[in-house]
């Protein structure tokens, strides 16, 4: 056994580091280290950067314009840009739909479509879920029935994140009603501006509108755009979901999170000296950074474990389980450190160009409603219960 | 002993409820919570008519509650409606003017709403600590007094007429009356993450007469202490309130959401989950009738109480809040529905006279004292 | 709304205490309090001093011996007895069977039991778990059959605490083999000497046997001594649960261990201060009192409530989770407060007589154990998990 | 990066498990625990025999192990079959003799079995203090070395034939080696909870020759925390394999324990705290793989990874004990299964070489340092 990193791997990170330095854009990285909203072109320029040095799909294999890292590869990569505060790739197209083109889709498809997600051309979104399709994904009701060299799309999808700015949605689509639950369901390829699609925005608790629902009305998708077999997308669903999990898991934006905390805890005082010396407090914070030390290695085992198959299995729902649970601890404890100045919340002083003053210290503004926007982490991509449920019929075979 | 509210406390309860259930909606609280003043004067001054700030005053100022249980009902009622009204300065500056003897003249329009008060006790860097105080009064040279500091996220004070500050003098600390007027009061107001108003006071040399000093040395933090113990009765009750509607509110979803075939809440993972916040809520009213109980008790009796009140609100409310949402799944994260502001609220009350480990620690130190 | 005690209450407090000071013996109180085993002898001495005052049935009505207190003269008095550290009367006859007696039991059968009770003729024992039924009591085997004026019984019963000191058990019984679960049991009093009646100590965790299973071959019971109707056993049995589980959340014995705790955390030292002034324990002691303060509260609103009805019904779950949560709490704290010394166990030093020299503080002997053997108030008078499954019935009605 | 172990050192923890396996059953280890020496030298030669010395000592004394993972993998067997034979000491004492440069005598024995050590480094009253250290050492007239004080809660000691003991001397912290033998010596042993034999260890003037002082000064403290971050790792690794044996056979009775109609494992309250179970033991994994990886890292590394590991392993070790017990129900708590014999060893070693909230506070300290 041996844990501690390789020297190609300390020079990889270097190297990665070196890049973040030269590349990432200063003023970016501050949006992102002070909670701003990020604009879509921020998200698309970010992107476009990463993609210049074929960095951008860390998945993929290099015949389709991956890098071709290892794990640890990739894992140093994703703890290091989100440790030097670059925004988040945008996960739909590079990380979800990717692998499954890759696995699953024609010669045709992945020569179309992969190479539009990694020069921008596509903005992809996930229609997943419904009204009546949450935690029971496979009871969703949106159907696509077979007219001609075209499916008519006819229903509803809602929690898609960032639809507003989508060019393109994978859908999951009943093709057969007759057939129950999990059969029965496609995978679907929609242009977002075919006729009949409407997306409406959904205000959060926050006030912001980072989801949509998307409605579908008779909606006319090419037969070429399906993904693999008629009424097999359950499966094609199932092998995204993973790298969706692994995804949330997020171990690199807990450990700049954690950076943020702790500098947060030495400035905030309590009985005149830093908070960050209150034991209560300094105990709290003890105990999210040696679960985020473990969790590290558990990451890290997990993927190694997986790296000859692919994708990590039910495994994942570990990582997502323990990690979102520790990035909430995470913004939960940011949220305490402020004591009074948690409270104010002006949503316009997330948004660029905002030139009021600020309350509080500068790192005040966004925490608490980041706090609670990070609820989602434990309901979206398959909440927290339904990987129990995986957890227990996969690795504990109850 | 006798775990029924009184008669009177019932029947103004009642009244509270069907009012705010007629005329509070959430829609209405969201309208007047995005409004330019925070509140909505008609509602409050109707509020006014129907008694409740004589709830929560003694007799002393013209009023017939204040007492602990009498801050409990009413303020269990306004969390059952998310009330934004500004109440909580009112319940605490009950007790603020009933020690400063004879002086119920400062009381004067409270009870029938043309006056409202915001107490400030808090300072920028100072966190939860009553005794940090950097706002000095200087004798002026007319024997009234000038202050000059600042006072940090005060609840509701915009509304404010009258604002109740805690400032340094030489012999130690002293309560004022400052009035929303006076010259050199400036007032940063900004919007809540759970849909109420606070803002950042600014005193520079203002000047006041000498009777708007209410309490001064031991005394006044005595009377400081005594009134934020009123606030966390109200504070308290509030989140009662709001606990039950949670509560509530998510045993109806998990009755009627459908997934796999069943009602969600027929899945035992989430009934063992909603059992232990039916028991929490139940240790947390009793720990608020603790508090409501001990509120004339002697200071270390009703301190510990109001302290131990405290703790168990912060962390039941956190529980609570965060357990609802996740029960609800994608749904209790959104504007549309009322769950969320409820859940909001539950949390930035937390934030609120002392949070959970300010009052643990203070607990502890209650105990060796 | 009163929370406080009345003056009469306050006198009534003071007139217990005075009992105690004069009645409570103090070697026996003195083993109470040192956590060394009781004998047979102390219980039944300490049950004969509370009946000499007419104190021992507290629950009960005065035409049957009760003493006629109120709901918080019994709660006084239960906390006062705990606090002086007095035995725990042993629950089995007074508080187990006697309301159920009371109750449900003919003239005849209160005339001839509950005198017993009272001065000690019989001890009770419960019979109520089997092998195949714990959680899922109503699964229960044993048979008792009709044969002229006796019924045979025939199975096995286990758990039975303090079954070997028995002259008496009560036992849910099935007679009506063809019926399903509750319906077909009937609640049966058996005499301990009855042939056929085989009592087998189980060993625990901690190397005590206060418990025991119970073997009946064709033991025959007199008919008479079947209580109410047969095959409505069910209804009795659960009547008698409330009891059993508002009897298990220790209100008073929570206090009286934490007052023990707070006395180790003053005696126990910590970088040459008291563990009590340490602040990761402080503040984890200081959370328990409170949690035993709020509770304290809840027990009475919900005894109050109650107090009409006589014995409390679901809310006596919520009582039973959070009391036998929070008496779990204090005996794991202190076992920590005893750091290394919490690992020499020398079980003799328990027993009376016992001339060892202690290791570590005197207190130290039996806290591990303790903290062990207290892992069964989470199981027993049904396990805690059956007590949310009542709370989600019948509280929270899902 | 590479998370399987060598092929040596599986080759060891297979030969070890099967020899357990056959040789060390639970009756057996009963049978071991409550005899008068509290281990057995059959056993215990047949081990030596085995190799399993040399694997937990370094090359300079002779053996061939003695790294992190040759303790993980050594003592996560022990763990599985709950052996009480007297391995605790030779872990720790690999550290304690590698320091002291070229006295591979002192280890003499130890390797083939006929010599046992025990670390006695804690006192009574200090808690879990290292430093907190009465026993004094002063320096006799034929240049040896006089010991008088006393140690606490020895692990093992009625079994040991050498005993290293740490003792103030003008200059500090010093460590000693002292025969078990030697006039002046005595020892009180007794039975631990979880099945062990511990004994207190008094020291009367004993008289030692000069060279059985093995360190002193800051080295004395280096190489104690040393000694005692491999003894954190050799209790970390038994505590996983008791945590793998707890978890399977607690899965294996909610397969097979029918109520209410189905195996219990049915229902999905307990799949849920299963699966936290689960996802716990993992984590205690990767605390116990990076305390064993920074073993033979720079001081403040490896204290850190062996203060979060007893972190970890004291949250999750009591987490796991509570609820297998509880998922088990009455049976859970009887003397003839094995679960409860794992769950009271697991507790326990939360008890040695500082409790959860001894690192955690330390943890923290070495943060700020």
């Amino acid at each position: 056994m041996n844990v501690d990193f390789t020297a190609e791997d300390i020079a990889f990170r270097d190297e990665v580091r070196a890049f973040l330095r030269e590349r990432l854009p200063k003023a970016l990285s501050e949006k992102v280290r002070t909670g701003k909203h990020l604009t879509k072109e921020d998200m698309v320029g970010w992107h476009a950067i990463l993609e210049s040095r074929r960095w951008l799909a860390s998945h993929w294999p290099e015949e389709w314009g991956g890098p071709g890292w290892s794990v640890v590869q990739r894992y140093i990569f994703d703890v290091e840009i989100a440790l030097a505060h670059a925004p988040r790739i945008v996960p739909f197209g590079v990380n979800m739909l990717g692998p499954v083109l890759l696995k699953y889709g024609s010669d045709e498809q992945k020569k179309r479509w992969l190479p539009r997600i990694l020069d921008g051309s596509d903005w992809w979104c996930q229609g997943y879920s419904e009204p009546g399709a949450g935690s029971d994904l496979a009871n969703l009701k949106t159907q696509a029935l077979r007219d001609g060299d075209h499916y008519v799309v006819n229903g509803q999808k809602t929690w898609t994140t960032l639809g507003k700015y989508a060019d393109m949605i994978f859908c999951l689509v009943r093709t057969d009603p007759s057939a129950k639950k999990q059969k029965g369901i496609s995978f679907l390829l929609i242009d977002m501006k075919t006729p009949g699609i409407e997306v409406r925005p959904i205000v959060l608790l926050d006030g912001d509108a980072e989801v949509s629902e998307v409605f579908f009305t008779d909606v006319r998708v090419p037969v070429e755009n399906l993904v693999g077999d008629e009424n097999l997308g359950w499966t094609y669903a199932k092998y995204l979901l993973t790298y969706e999990r692994t995804n949330i898991a997020g171990v690199g934006a807990s450990m700049a999170a954690l950076d943020q905390l702790k500098e947060i805890a030495r400035s905030e005082q309590k009985d005149g000296k830093p908070l960050a010396e209150d034991p209560q407090f300094a105990a709290r914070l003890a105990r999210v950074e040696i679960e985020l030390e473990n969790m590290k290695t558990t990451s890290l085992r997990v993927l190694a474990a997986a790296a000859h198959g692919g994708a990590p299995g039910a495994e994942s729902s570990m990582l997502k389980i323990r990690g979102t649970e520790i990035r909430q601890e995470i913004s939960s404890l940011a949220r305490r450190a402020l004591g009074p100045y948690a409270q104010p919340f002006i949503s316009q002083a997330l948004d660029e160009g905002f030139t009021g003053e600020a309350i509080g210290a500068d790192y005040a503004a966004p925490i608490a409603s980041q706090y609670f926007n990070q609820r989602k982490l434990s309901i979206f991509g398959g909440s927290n219960e339904i990987q129990r449920e995986i957890i227990t019929k996969t690795i504990l075979e109850l | 002993m006798d775990f029924n509210h009184s008669e009177d406390r019932r029947m103004l309860a009642d009244t509270l409820r069907r009012f705010l259930a007629e005329r509070y909606s959430l829609d209405t609280r969201h309208r007047i919570s995005a409004s330019e003043r925070g509140y909505s004067p008609e509602i409050w001054g109707e509020l006014a008519a129907l008694g409740v700030p004589a709830a929560l005053l003694g007799e002393p100022l013209g009023g017939f509650g204040g007492s602990g249980f009498d801050l409990m009902v009413v303020f269990e009622a306004l969390g059952r409606a998310l009330v934004v009204e500004p109440f909580l300065g009112l319940a605490m500056v009950g007790r603020l003017l009933a020690d400063g003897a004879g002086r119920a003249d400062l009381a004067s329009g409270l009870l029938d709403g043309t006056q409202i008060a915001a107490v400030a006790l808090y300072e920028p860097g100072a966190r939860y600590d009553l005794t940090n105080v950097t706002t000095r009064a200087e004798r002026s040279a007319t024997g009234g007094w000038t202050l000059s500091g600042g006072k940090a996220v005060v609840p509701q004070l915009e509304s404010a007429t009258r604002i109740v500050v805690s400032a340094r003098v030489d012999t130690g600390l002293a309560l004022f009356i400052v009035p929303r007027d006076a010259d050199g009061v400036s007032i940063k107001g900004y919007p809540l993450v759970d849909g109420g108003r606070g803002g950042e006071l600014v005193l520079q040399a203002v000047q006041l007469p000498a009777d708007t000093r209410i309490a001064c040395g031991d005394d006044a933090l005595g009377t400081i202490e005594a009134a934020v113990a009123a606030g966390i009765v109200a504070l308290g009750a509030e989140a009662v309130g709001i606990l039950d509607v949670i509560k509530d509110s998510t045993l109806d979803y998990l009755r009627t959401r459908v997934q796999f075939g069943v009602p969600i809440g027929k899945f035992q993972a989430l009934q063992h989950r909603m059992a232990t916040v039916a028991i929490e809520i139940e240790q947390a009213r009793s720990a608020v009738i603790n508090a409501a109980a001990a509120l004339d008790d002697d200071r270390l009796a009703r301190e510990r109480a109001v302290s131990a009140a405290k703790v168990t609100l912060g962390r039941v409310g956190t529980l609570v809040a965060e357990e609802s949402i996740q029960l609800h799944g994608g749904i209790g994260m959104t504007w549309e529905l009322p769950l969320p502001h409820f859940a909001k609220r539950l949390i930035m009350i937390g934030h609120q006279l002392g949070d959970e480990d300010h009052h643990l620690e203070r607990y502890v130190r209650l105990g060796r004292g």
